[in-house]
């Protein structure tokens, strides 16, 4: 527990919000990578691998760089 | 891939507007599906979320169920508040029709929902609540 | 910052585990807290949840019950489980005391939790099943 202690602080002054935002552009940027080279839409799970956390991960990392959806705005497309 | 579910309450407060939403997607997650198709089921769970919050419960905070269920590739969705429920839903959900038109509300909620997702239900009983059952099969993908 | 809770409830399959601890530490980043402060808490979460899994509900699989409140910068992490429940609470928790040394386990699961939370509850009863309460404070940031 000392060991994982001592990797984590490493870590410190990060905040989660930014750790998540930078997983969020990973995700885009492969997906971006994989969908122009001719492949079809990679799925969480692909990318998920590819960045190294679990795919929930990707998901929660996704939402925090959405503009969240005012309520008092149509929201359709 | 086996049968799941997760169900779980929050109250209706704005600030967990995403959190529902994304909580929802990051469940389907198991049913590998693509970046479109998790935004295609956080928008409709967000349409449903927000009536809830700002119809069912509109000047008050209550509590609000989701209910997310797996069964091969189709996952079902519901979206439950205990508030003001809806005395005509057929109005209701045609487009463009809405009771909050001050607020600038599109009308378009059941709309969206019912374009992303196969399939929308609605159920509700005016002073007991509104129950929106959503349903969509995700695509099968190469490993 | 509003007082704010989640209440999940999910199968005890161990597919569920790492949905269990994004959910619980995206529903706590609004708190602002550093990496290693959600790492803490993620691994904390994990080693309740597997415990119900592995042990609540050792050949069965049941419920878990996750409840997250969020009191100003105070989380308070319930895990529950209807399971097999602890005979001695006090045994379980030492450090290295495991009833599946056959599994590899550590018997550390305790330990670990104590470690990253600031506080550790355990409520348990035979047969009635096992109640985890964790608290941790993340400290304040400047803005
Ligand atoms: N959960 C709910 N509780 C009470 N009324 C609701 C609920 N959901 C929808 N409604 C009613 O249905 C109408 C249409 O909803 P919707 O299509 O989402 O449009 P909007 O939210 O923009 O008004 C709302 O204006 C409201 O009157
Ligand atoms: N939810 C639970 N239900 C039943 N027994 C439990 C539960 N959680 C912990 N235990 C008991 O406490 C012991 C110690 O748990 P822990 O410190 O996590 O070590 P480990 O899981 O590696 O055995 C377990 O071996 C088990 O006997
Ligand atoms: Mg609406
Ligand atoms: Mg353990």
């Amino acid at each position: 527990i000392g060991e994982i202690r001592r990797y984590l602080r490493d870590n410190n002054s990060i905040r989660v919000s930014r750790s998540m935002k930078d997983t969020a552009y990973k995700a885009l940027q492969i997906r971006e990578r994989l969908t122009s080279s001719g492949s079809q839409e990679p799925t969480i799970a692909e990318i998920a691998n590819e960045i190294g956390v679990d795919k929930e991960e990707i998901i929660f990392a996704l939402e925090s760089i959405q503009e969240p959806i005012s309520l008092f705005e149509p929201i359709y497309n | 891939m086996q049968n799941n579910y997760v169900i779980f309450k929050i109250p209706s407060l704005s600030t967990n507007e995403s959190f529902a939403r994304a909580a929802v997607a990051a469940f389907c997650a198991n049913l590998n599906p693509t970046i479109d198709e998790i935004i295609e089921i956080k928008t409709a769970v967000s349409e449903a979320v927000t009536n809830a919050i700002i119809h069912g419960y509109e000047n008050t905070v209550g509590e609000i169920q989701i209910e997310c269920k797996i069964k091969g590739q189709l996952v079902e969705i519901i979206v439950e508040d205990y508030g003001s429920g809806i005395v005509n839903v057929e109005m209701a959900r045609e487009p463009l029709y809405t009771t909050k038109p001050e607020l600038e509300r599109s009308g378009m909620g059941f709309a969206v929902m019912e374009t992303y997702m196969d399939e929308v239900v609605v159920l509700s009983e005016k002073d007991i609540g509104t129950k929106v059952i959503m349903r969509k099969t995700i695509s099968e993908r190469k490993k």
